[in-house]
C-alpha cells in the first residue's frame, strides 16, 4: 500500500515485477474431466488463481415458462468460496459475481449452438478456490473446456485473459500486484479465437485510444495463447476429435429422440 | 406487448437496417433528442431528469455520513444503485435486483467511479473516522431502450447539481449547505446495438429486442476511455469496437452540452 | 427541533405559518398522460410533494393461482424514491410503503368496476419522488386520475387530503412543519365525493371525538378541492367526457373478445 | 376451509344480519366474552393471553438495551410485531410479514405509540448512549376473527404486566428487576366490520369473511381517540364512523375491567 | 456464570440442585384439543418450558412437484416465541429451529402411517411460549399427542426427553442450569416406546462409551415416563381408544374417498 | 438422474445387502479409499480437499478479527457453514441454505466446538474488545455420498493447516503469521446408513438413497464421544447404536492416520 507512493517500474529491462515478459501470460494448466457427476468439467490453475467447473446438460429447463423454444439457455454461474479471497467473501452471491455470471453466460451463449436444444439450459459452474486477479478469465476459459468436455457442439472454443495498463506499461494478464497500480487499468477480454470476434470485454479506468489499440492486439495474442493450452488439455484427454464427436453425436440424437417423442 | 408482436416490429427494424434506416428516421450514429433538468427532488443534494427521446430517466444523490473502509481510512466513497421499476415497462418487476438492473448500476459506477470524476480523499472528513458516501439512485419513469446512456447522463447532471451539506458537531445540519461537489471530469456512455451487421448508437426498445449484442463504451471530456462493457449473445469484431470508439466520443461531446 | 419547547402559534391573525388559510391546501397541479409505455399515468406537485403515477390493465393475473374469477385486483404499489426524502431511504419497501401500498389498494378497489375484469390485475404503480407531509393523499388522488386517465371504468374518483391538528388548531392539509408539532394529529382521509363516502381513514394522535368531527367536516371539504383539480386536469386532456368514455368503451370490448374466445 | 363452504357460510351471515341478528346471537354492538390471562412466559418481561371468544392471542414483552436515534438522543422506543402464525388458521403460512401481519402490527403499535401510553424519555438510561427499546410481539393461537382487537387487548395486558430488568455496569442482570412499566393511559382498539348495510362489533372469522369493509377506531380510559384504521373494499359514512366511534367509547370501558 | 469456577454438586444426597432425583422428571403436564381450528392439537408444560402444537392434515401438498405418491410427507415446523427465552430472539427461524425441524420431523415420520395418505403433508407447527432447556423434548412429546388428537394413525406415540451429564452425574433431563455445567452433555433422544426403537438421537460433549450406555438406559426410562403422562393425556380426552378410533377411520374415510374421485 | 432409475439401483443396493454384500464389495465397517490434501488456496489460512471414493470435498479456514460475544468476553469462537453447491450433484440448487445444507454444517460445527477440540481462550486477543473468529466453510465438489464424513475428514484437516495471522495495530499483517492454531484433540464423523436391518459403513450416493435411517457418531483421538446425530425416517435399536460406536471408533483410528 505504502508502495503506491514510490515510482514503481512495472517493466524494468524487459521484465515485469514477477519476472514475466510483457506479453507473457502467468502459468497456465488445464485438467479436463475432474467431476465425476457432471456432464463435464475441468480444473485450471493461472498463477495462483484455482478454478474448478462442471457442466450440467443440456436438461430441461424449470420451471417451464423460463424455457426458449428456440434454444438452449447458457447458465454460467461464477461463484467464490469464502476463503478464496484475502477477507473472507460473505457466501451469498455478490452483485459482482451476479454481474460476472451475466457477461460470462453471453459471451458462450455465442460460442454454443444453443439452437439444437430448445427449451433446455446448460448449467455451467464455475467455482472459484483461489483468486489473484484474473479470475474471470480464469472461469471462462475452463468453462468453454468443460462444455466441450461435455459434448456440447460449439462454433469454437472461447479464450479469456486479463490485460491492461500499469505504470503507464500494456501487459497482458496483471496480477494482484499490477492491478494495485495507481494508474491500473484491466481489461477482461474473450474471443473466440478462429474469427478473433470478441464475446466479451470489459474495461475500467483511464485509457488512450492509443493503448487501447495496444491492449486489444495484446489481448487477442494473450486469447490465442490461452487457446493453445485448452485445445492441449482437450487433446490430452480424448483421442484427437474423435472423441469429443462421438459426445457431440450423441447429445444430437438424445435431443432428435426427445423432439420425436413430442 | 406480446412476443409475437415484438418479433414483427423486430422484423421492420431489421428490414429497414438492411438499407441503413432506422424506424425513426435517425442517422444510425445519431442520439434522440435529449432534454435534461434539476429540481426533481429538494430532499435530494442533487438530482436530475433525463429524456432520451421516450425514454426518461430520474437520478437523485444523498450524501450520507459514514464510517471509512479500514484499508482506505482517509477516502469517501460512492455507491450506485438502479431500480427497474415496473412503471417504466411492462416486462419489469419489483423484487431484488436482477441481473439487468445490477450490470447497468455497475456500470454506471464503475463509469464515474474508475475515471476518478470524484476525488475519494475529497470525501473523507476525518480521516479514519467519519467519511462521505454519495448515494447516486436511478429510477426509470418509461423505458424506450439505452437506459445505459439515459441513466450515465442523469447520474452525471445529478452530480454536478450536487451540494454537500453542512456539518456541525459530526452531524448533518438540515438544509444547510458548505459548497458544491468538485468533479474533475465528465464521463458519459455512448451505447451501441449491433444488429445482424449494423451497429447504431442509441438504440431504441425495439431495437434493443433487435439486438444480436450491445457494447457500450465510456469517454471523458478530457478525451479518455473509462469503461467498456460488452452484453448481449453476440460477438463484435475489432473494428467495429473501434468505430463505436469513434462514434462515441463525438457523440457525447454534443450530450455534455446539454448538461 | 429546538423550537418543540417554545409556544408556537400554528394559526395566528387567521393564517398558518406558511401564510396558508386554515381551509386552504397547499398548491396543486396535476398533468395527465406523462408516461408513454403506461395504460394511464399522472403527474402531481402538492407542496413539495412530487409523485408520478402509471397505470397498467386490466392485464391477466399471473401466477393464475391469485386471480379473482369475480372481479380484477386493484395493486397499488407505493414506493419512495431513496432521495424523496431527508435521510436516504433504503430500497427496499418499508412496513410503512407496505401498509400504504394495502389501504391505498382498498380504497380505489370501492371506485372501479372491477367486476367488469375477471382474473385480472389492474396495476397502479406510484413513485414519491419528493416528499413534505401527504404523500399517501399525494399519491392516491394521482392514482385516480391515471386510472381515468387508462380508461378504466369507475364509480367516481377517489380525492384524498390530510387534515388534523396541530398547536390545537384543526387545519387541512397539515405540512412537515405542523405535522411535527408536540400535539399534532395527522388524518389521511379518502373520499368519492359524489357520496362522500369514506375509502380511506387512517389516524393517529389524541384527539377529542368534537375535534374528530371538525377535522371530518374539513377533510371532506378538502378532498372536494382535491376533486377540482382532478377533474380539470382530466378535463384538460380530454375533450370532456367523450375520449374518455371512447377509451373505457374500448376496455370493455376488449375484455369482452377475451371472454368470447374463452 | 374451502372457497364453496366460505361462501354458504357467510350468505347465513348476510341472511341473519338482515334481520339484525348474528349467528352467535349477539348484539350488532357487544364483544364475544373475553378472558384474560398473565404468565404465558417467565421469559418475559411481561406477558399476556387473551380468549376474545374463541379467538386466542399471545403477546409477550421484551425490554432490550439498545441505543437511541441520532434525533432523540433522549428517548428509547418500542417496536411492535404480529406473526400470522399458520398454527391458529389454515390460511396462514411462513414466510416474511405480509401485507396483513404488517398492517395490524402497525395499527397496534400506533395505537400504543401515538397515544402517549408510554412516556419515551422514561425509556432513556443514559442520554445519547443507552435506551431501553420494548419489543412487543403477538401471536394467534387461534384465529376466529378480529385479531385487531385481540391483539390490542393482549399488548396491553402484557404492557401492564411489564418489569423492568434491573441494570448494573450497562448490563442486565438477568432474573432481577427495578420497577414496573410506567403506563400513562390504556388505549385499546374496537373492531367494526360493515355487512351489507350493517355494522357489527367484534367481527367472528365468518363475518370477517362476509364483510365489505372494516373500522378500528382505538379510544383510551380518558376519552380519548388515538387511533383510527379503515381496511376492506368498501367504504364508511360519516354516520357511521360516528357510531362506531360511540360503541367504541362504550365497549372499551367494559374491556378495560378485564385488565 | 462465576458458578463455573467453583466446585458444584450436582447431585448430593441423591437429590439435584433443584431438588429432583437422579431418575426424576420435571413436573410434566399435558392437555389435549387445545387449539379449536386445528385437526389435532396440544398444550404442554414440562418444568418452565410451555408449548403448544397444532396439527393440520393430512391436507393436499402444494405446490403439487413437492408431493410424494407413495406417503403423506410429516412436516414439523418449531419455533420459539421471541419472547420465550432470556434475551430477545430474532423472529425469522434460526439454524437451529430449522434443524430442530428437521430432525423431528423425521423422528414422526416413522410413527405415522404415512403411506395411507400419499401426496399430502400433515403439518405440525410447534410453538415454544417459554423455554428452558429441553424444549425439543417437549415440543417432539406434545406433537405426537396432537397427532393423536387429528387421528392420525400411527404405530406408536413418540416420547422424547434428555438425559446427560452435569457435574460427572448422569442424570435425567438436565434444566438450563444443569445444561451449563463445564463438563456437560447434552442428549435428546426419543423412541417409540412399545418397541424402544430409537427415533430421534443427537449428543454433543465429552462422554465414555460407559457413561453413555448409562444415559442410553436413563434416556429409555425417562420416555417411558413421558409415555404414561402422553397415554393419560389423550385417555383424559377421549374415552378410552374408541374416539380416537372412530376419527382414525373417518380420516381413512376421506383418504379413501379422495382416491376414487381421481 | 431419474427416479426410476435409483429405484432400480437402490433395489440392487438391498438385494445384494441381503447378502451381506455392498455393491463396490466394501466389508459393511469399512471406508472407501480416502486421500488427503492440502494447499487448496493460499488466501485461506488452511485449507483441505478430501477424495472418500468418488465423493470430492473442499474445507477452507479464514481466521477474521471479530468482537467477543457479552456473555463470553474472553472467548473467540467458530463458525462452521456447508454450501450444497450444484456443481457437486444434480439434485443440489444454489439458494437459501435448506435444512439438509444447515444440519450437516451444525453437525461438523458441533463435533468441533463441543469436542473443546479449541481452546475458545486461546482465540481471544483481547478480553472483551478483539477475539478471532475461525470461519470453517465447506463446499462437494462431487457428491457420492456421505458429505457428512467427508467434511469433518475435511475440516480437520483444514483446522490443522490453519496458521493465525501476525497482528500489528489491532490489524492482520497480511501474509504474515504467528504460529499454527492449536488443537487439543482430533475429533471425526463416522456415519452409518441402516438399509432394511443391515447398517453399512461410509454409504455412497445409492446407498444414500437406499437408506432407511441414517446415524452419525464422533469419536476422538483420545476416546470420548463427542457427538451423534440421527437422521432419516427410520429407528436403530440401542444395540444397533451401541454398534455404530464400536466401529466408529476403530474406523476414525485408520482415518485419522491420513491427516
Amino acid at each position: 500500500m505504502a508502495k503506491k507512493d514510490e515510482k514503481i517500474d512495472y517493466v524494468k529491462n524487459g521484465k515485469r515485477v514477477d519476472g514475466r515478459k510483457v506479453e507473457e501470460l502467468r502459468p497456465l494448466t488445464i485438467e479436463v474431466g475432474v467431476i465425476d457427476n457432471a456432464d463435464g468439467s475441468a480444473y485450471l490453475e493461472w498463477g495462483q488463481n484455482k478454478v474448478i467447473v462442471a457442466v450440467y446438460g443440456p436438461r430441461e429447463l424449470l420451471p417451464k415458462h423460463k424455457q426458449d423454444p428456440r434454444k438452449a439457455i447458457v447458465n454460467f454461474q461464477y461463484r467464490m468460496a469464502t476463503f478464496s479471497v484475502p477477507d473472507r467473501k460473505n457466501p451469498r452471491p455478490a452483485r459482482r459475481e451476479i454481474e460476472i455470471s451475466k457477461v460470462c453466460s453471453e459471451a458462450l451463449q455465442r460460442a454454443v449452438f444453443a439452437e439444437r436444444f430448445p427449451n433446455t439450459v446448460i448449467d455451467v459452474f464455475v467455482q472459484i478456490l483461489d483468486s489473484n486477479a484474473g479470475s474471470r478469465a480464469a472461469g471462462l476459459s475452463a468453462a468453454s473446456v468443460a462444455l466441450a468436455d461435455a459434448g456440447i457442439p460449439m462454433r469454437d472454443l472461447v479464450a479469456s485473459t486479463g490485460v491492461g495498463k500499469a505504470g503507464g506499461e500494456i501487459i497482458l494478464d496483471l496480477n494482484k500486484f499490477e492491478e494495485d497500480a495507481p494508474d491500473a487499468v484491466d481489461i477482461p477480454i474473450a474471443i473466440m479465437p478462429r474469427t478473433e470476434e470478441i464475446v466479451l470485454l470489459q474495461m475500467d479506468g483511464l485509457l488512450t485510444t492509443k493503448e487501447w489499440k495496444k491492449c486489444l492486439e495484446l489481448g487477442v495474442k494473450g486469447c490465442k495463447q490461452v487457446y493453445e493450452v485448452q485445445r492441449a488439455a482437450l487433446q490430452k484427454k480424448y483421442d484427437a476429435a474423435g472423441a469429443v464427436k462421438g459426445k457431440e453425436k450423441k447429445k444430437e440424437e438424445k435431443a432428435a429422440k426427445k423432439e420425436k417423442v413430442k | 406487448m406480446e412476443p409475437v408482436l415484438w418479433a414483427l416490429k423486430t422484423d421492420k427494424v431489421k428490414a429497414a437496417l438492411k438499407e441503413e434506416k432506422r424506424l425513426d428516421d435517425r442517422a444510425l450514429d445519431a442520439y434522440r433528442d435529449i432534454e435534461v433538468s434539476n429540481e426533481v427532488s429538494k430532499n435530494a443534494e442533487g438530482s436530475a431528469r433525463v429524456r432520451l427521446g421516450k425514454t426518461d430517466v430520474i437520478a437523485g444523490v444523498k450524501m450520507i455520513l459514514g464510517t471509512p473502509y479500514p484499508d482506505s481510512p482517509g477516502e469517501g466513497t460512492i455507491s450506485v444503485g438502479a431500480e427497474l421499476h415496473p412503471m417504466a415497462f411492462s416486462e419489469y418487476e419489483f423484487g431484488p435486483p436482477k441481473p439487468d438492473a445490477i450490470e447497468v448500476s455497475r456500470v454506471v459506477d464503475r463509469c464515474i467511479r474508475e475515471s476518478k470524476t470524484l476525488n475519494f480523499k475529497d470525501l473523507c472528513i476525518k480521516e479514519g473516522e467519519q467519511i462521505w458516501i454519495c448515494f447516486i439512485d436511478l429510477y426509470p419513469l418509461n423505458d424506450d431502450g439505452n437506459l445505459f446512456d439515459a441513466f450515465s447522463i442523469a447520474g452525471l447532471a445529478a452530480l454536478i447539481d450536487t451540494k454537500i451539506p453542512k456539518i456541525e458537531d459530526d452531524k448533518i445540519v438540515k438544509g444547510e449547505y458548505s459548497g458544491k461537489l468538485k468533479l474533475a471530469r465528465q464521463p458519459l456512455l455512448s451505447t451501441f446495438a449491433k444488429i445482424g451487421n449494423t451497429v447504431v448508437l442509441d438504440p431504441t426498445m425495439v431495437e434493443q429486442k433487435a439486438q444480436d449484442a450491445r457494447f457500450s463504451v465510456a469517454t471523458t471530456d478530457d478525451n479518455y476511455l473509462c469503461a467498456f462493457q460488452k452484453g448481449g449473445f453476440g460477438g463484435f469484431t475489432g473494428a467495429e469496437i473501434d468505430s463505436c470508439i469513434d462514434i462515441a466520443t463525438k457523440a457525447s461531446k454534443m450530450v455534455r452540452k446539454k448538461l
